[in-house]
């Protein structure tokens, strides 16, 4: 299990929406060793303030050493982020975590709401190079309108699987959920949902997976200090009892590993 | 890598020593911030260290606190892991085979929550191949006396060293909680109860607000700060604890760099511990490690000892010398 | 400015009582930080604030410490400005009649080196115009109990309390120093002195240390650590101190917003004090009103009192109930 | 006494050598009311690290509202301002400080070293337009070598007051100490010396006033943390005893005033 601290060099920086950046960095060794719905963790400054390195799933990487995130501005540090300028470094920390567990024999369902489309997009790439055909496998995408979808669409067309979306005000696909969505899909026989969004979206899904018996695998987030294991801050309550820790044992878990609120 | 000439080697001497424990360097990791050392293994090269020192092992394993558990503030974060960890069996059968075969120092970090408890971990340890010493965490609340920490409390604090070093057979360093009003008084009742060397500082006390839930930001409303913010209270304190006591003094807080780890050493430490930065930097402590050999190179040291306590007072400027017939203000 | 309908005034109430004072806004500025007021008058409009507090009092002129004084630390600074000041006598005739002028509550801070001093200044400023109340300021030694500082002995805050009390015709603040194990314990002493509201804190007590001359960067050695690194530390003692008294608690520490300001009216303070910030930003004290009123506004408070102590604590969730069958680590 | 605190647009950035940058501020307000010799502190980003804002003379000011400063990158504060760009705020607060009192009666010496030559520029302005002539003035320059002075000579010529160089160097002009180009020098009968350099300069430069019993005015430096009197760091030993602040009663001095290590 390799990881790196990279001095990343900023190659791109897209704004796709008020809120909604997407940057692409030269990160050739990170990028070289990550699967998908894995993460890394960014310093976005020199300075002391921010303290914390920040972690951003990793949203494609390519042949050439490039690692890009997709990320929303919520605070002091995605605001110091969504500012960086081609040229400008940063030092990037990763590949961190356990990603998805890619099944190649049963039809996928990636789902995804919001900012949890970011590691989709490296997933969706993933899935289809191990499947000869992905033509079955369904892509839902949820957000709140149509800006935060669209921009990122064409990425996914690319692949050939089958796009459903819902935006809460209807201005792209279903009005409404995702998870009305969801329900109202024929999901393939004998398939495998891979989820990435909002707490709450994983917690119906999951739960409508674990109603209809479907494999589901979530990423979640937490507050985190290190990312590798080493401050055990990230914790969060284990079905089992205990707790987990979402940056070694996760971000992505069988739906099941986790205590959902009820 | 090499002499200069017959006699003179040009690897800098960045050897210490805390009592009979001799450390390659001066450069630690702090407990609860550095895993059981392992974590870090593909990052940095874990046979640079002077020491490790592990996470907070109780006699129970402790799942410690729901979260959030941290969250960081100006330069500083909170931490309220609830001293989660496997407990010292697990401990000396899960962990401690792979940090013996580091063949470094591995202290290990021990809190109870009476003084049977550090007795009892302490004799667990004792003949475990690979422990070179044990650091004693006197930050705990102490449960048979109201919860008082025993950190606060002079006589508490002799009363755990003395336990702990009954049963040790490794040098015993006692971790100091600068959450008190005379760090004075408690480092010379823990080098009276027998301690072979003090570190510090441990966390200071603290607590972070959520202005929109109106709750705390940590489930346990209060943590413990760490990190840069609290750099200069940690130098204020080794100052004051390396001048009343003649054990070693382990410098702790808010170290980043070879020059904070100096500075440290200036003001009395013999060796220093790197915590929080190692969440920033997983490199961070072999970077200090660097940076001083770099240092002593630079400054032609012979030895990096030279430095403890090397700091200079300015020239006593009394108040008196300056009369006052025109203040400025 | 007007009314949304009869009786309902859209100018929210930000109005908070300190004993028998009432400041129109719980927005102070904290001693040490503002000068004597005049210093800002061109840059914002003192008028509103909640009360002014001065630049610590002795009885006798001060010249200061040598230089330097401060430092900047990480989101911190320390400082040790050494009490300077010009003496109560000429405070109250070259700046009392213009601080009585402004017709904003004028708080005084005072100190002094024994119980005796504090008294006498007390004494001059009783009956002098504008002066609307006394903070004491407990963190300086006491130079006839062997410089052990007043505010670190709960018997010494206790008499510093009731000996300025007995003089005092106006309100009595007492400010706590952070610097001790267990601050509850001073502020009861100083309630039972017969203090009308308590402040805290003053700064942390830290050290800065200058590589290259390998010397303190204060000619004083040590300072006062104030400024954003210090307000977790802050929050928590206000928080503690607030569950323990019933008489109003002033917060200080790295307040730089209203954000700021606000957690520690949730964590009990009934008013805040502005330092550091007024550094960074001369209109800091200023804008913090403004977003305190425009808080009140967006979430509709009747009165900013409505905020005081309305900390929400999480639900209680012991560790017990998360059995611990598979520990992650 | 009008201060303002601007938020101020960066229209341009001049690197002069390694380390020396020429900053041009559009300032107006503070550009409007400043007096040569008086300076402003800098918030240079818009974190709490560092904390502090920085102190900075003028160097310059322009009818059109324009406020240039020249400084020397020496650590964390002036690293982050030499990497500002076209188009980036800062929040500058000033006018601040008691500034040179020119006479323009009598002829002026006018004396910097190093970067003490930063409000230099602007006091040699108002010193030529208080003057009908100020051919009988005298500019003396010094600095460790001509890559520090060459790039701001252009602008010292075309005031039309006679200068001298120096570089510790020689690589212009004289080739040694300013001081002892001084000496050397024939300063005009009943001049006055208007001085900024590093402290053991503006020691030697007073102490050879004084012999003389030429008036002397010095810019000296200090810590400072709110540059407004408030805070009572920036203290200095006075000549008369006690202390005086450098950002209220100076950063321009009679020489007099202060106390001098000897
Ligand atoms: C494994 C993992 C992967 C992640 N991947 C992505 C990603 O691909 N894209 C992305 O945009 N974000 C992602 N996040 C979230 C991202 O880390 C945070 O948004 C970021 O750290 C916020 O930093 P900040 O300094 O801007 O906010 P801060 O200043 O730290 O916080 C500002 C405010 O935002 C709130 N906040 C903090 N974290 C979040 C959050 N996750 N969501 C919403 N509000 C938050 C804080 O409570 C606070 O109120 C991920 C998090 C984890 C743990
Ligand atoms: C009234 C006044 C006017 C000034 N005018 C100018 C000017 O026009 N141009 C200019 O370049 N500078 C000027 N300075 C100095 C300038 O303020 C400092 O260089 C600056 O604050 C350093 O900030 P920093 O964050 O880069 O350094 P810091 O990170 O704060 O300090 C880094 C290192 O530099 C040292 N240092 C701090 N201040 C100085 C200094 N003044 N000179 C040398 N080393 C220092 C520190 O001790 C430390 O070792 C002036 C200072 C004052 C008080
Ligand atoms: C996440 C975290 C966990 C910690 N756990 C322990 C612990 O188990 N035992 C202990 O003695 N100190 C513990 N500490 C305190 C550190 O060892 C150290 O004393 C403190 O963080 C100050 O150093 P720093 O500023 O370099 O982090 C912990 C600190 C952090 C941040
Ligand atoms: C430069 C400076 C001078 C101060 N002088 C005094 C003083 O004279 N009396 C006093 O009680 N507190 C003094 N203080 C402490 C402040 O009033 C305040 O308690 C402390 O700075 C913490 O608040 P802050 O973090 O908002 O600055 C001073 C603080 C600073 C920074
Ligand atoms: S973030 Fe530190 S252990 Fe997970
Ligand atoms: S810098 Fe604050 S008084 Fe001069």
């Amino acid at each position: 299990m390799s990881q790196y601290q990279e001095k990343a060099t900023v190659t791109r920086v897209e704004q796709f929406s008020e809120k909604n950046y997407r940057l692409t960095l030269d990160c050739p060794r990170i990028a070289g060793c990550a699967q998908p719905g894995q993460f890394v963790m960014l310093r976005v400054g020199p300075g002391k303030d921010p303290l914390l390195r920040r972690p951003f799933s990793i949203h494609q990487t390519r042949a050439d050493g490039r690692l890009q995130l997709y990320f929303k501005v919520v605070g002091r540090g995605t605001d110091i982020l969504a500012q960086k300028r081609p040229g400008e470094t940063l030092s990037v920390f990763g590949p961190l975590g356990r990603g998805y567990r890619l099944d190649a024999t049963s039809p996928s369902v990636i789902v995804g709401g919001g900012l949890g489309i970011a590691p989709l997009l490296f997933l969706v790439k993933e899935n289809c190079r191990l499947k000869n055909d992905c033509s079955k496998d369904l892509l839902v995408l949820g957000a709140r309108e149509k800006i935060e979808l669209e921009p990122l669409l064409a990425d996914f067309q690319a692949f050939g699987l089958t796009i459903h979306t819902a935006t809460d005000d209807g201005s792209l696909g279903h009005r409404g959920f995702i998870i009305e969505l969801m329900q109202s899909l024929p999901l393939p026989a004998g398939c495998t949902v891979y989820c990435c969004g909002p707490e709450a979206m994983m917690a119906v899904v999951s739960s409508l997976c674990r109603s209809r018996a479907i494999p589901c695998q979530v990423s979640v987030e937490s507050v985190m200090a290190c990312g590798m294991g080493a401050c055990l801050g990230c914790s969060r309550p284990a079905a089992n009892g205990g707790y987990t820790h979402v940056c070694l044992n996760g971000p992505v878990y069988d739906a099941e590993e986790l205590l959902w609120e009820s | 890598m090499g002499e200069l000439s017959p006699g003179i080697n040009v690897l800098p001497d960045l050897r210490v020593n805390i009592g009979s424990l001799e450390l390659a360097n001066p450069v630690m990791t702090a407990s609860g911030t550095f895993g059981y050392a392992r974590e870090f293994e593909n990052l940095m090269n874990l046979h640079r260290l002077g020491a490790v020192i592990v996470k907070g092992i109780s006699l129970h394993p402790r799942a410690g606190n729901p979260p959030p558990r941290i969250v960081e503030t100006a330069c500083g974060m909170l931490n309220a892991i609830g001293l989660q960890n496997v407990g010292v069996d697990r401990f000396i059968t899960e962990k401690m085979p792979y940090l013996a075969a580091l063949h470094i120092p591995v202290i290990v970090n021990i809190l109870g929550d009476s003084l049977a408890e550090y007795e009892e971990i302490t004799a667990r340890l004792a003949g475990i191949a690979g422990v070179a010493g044990i650091e004693v965490n006197i930050s705990c609340p102490n449960v048979k006396k109201g919860g008082v920490a025993f950190g606060t409390d002079p006589a508490m604090a002799a009363a755990v060293t003395s336990a702990v070093k009954k049963k040790a057979d490794v040098p015993v360093m006692v971790k100091l909680s600068p959450n008190v009003s005379d760090i004075k008084v408690i480092a010379r009742a823990v080098e009276d109860g027998g301690a072979d060397s003090i570190s510090l500082i441990n966390t200071l006390i603290g607590m972070a607000i959520d202005l929109k839930t109106k709750q705390p930001v940590l489930a346990n409303v209060i943590g413990g700060l760490s990190g840069p913010a609290i750099k200069p209270v940690a130098l204020r304190l080794v100052y004051e604890v390396a001048k009343v006591v003649s054990i070693p003094v382990i410098g702790i807080g808010g170290i980043e760099s070879a020059e904070d780890a100096l500075e440290f050493m200036l003001a009395g430490a013999t060796a220093v511990q790197i915590g929080t930065a190692n969440f920033l930097n997983p490199r961070a402590s072999e970077d200090v490690v660097d940076g001083i050999a770099a240092y002593a190179v630079a400054e032609k040291l012979t030895s990096i000892r030279s430095l403890i306590g090397g700091l200079r007072l300015p020239a006593a400027r009394p108040q008196s010398l300056i009369p006052m017939k025109n203040p400025a203000k």
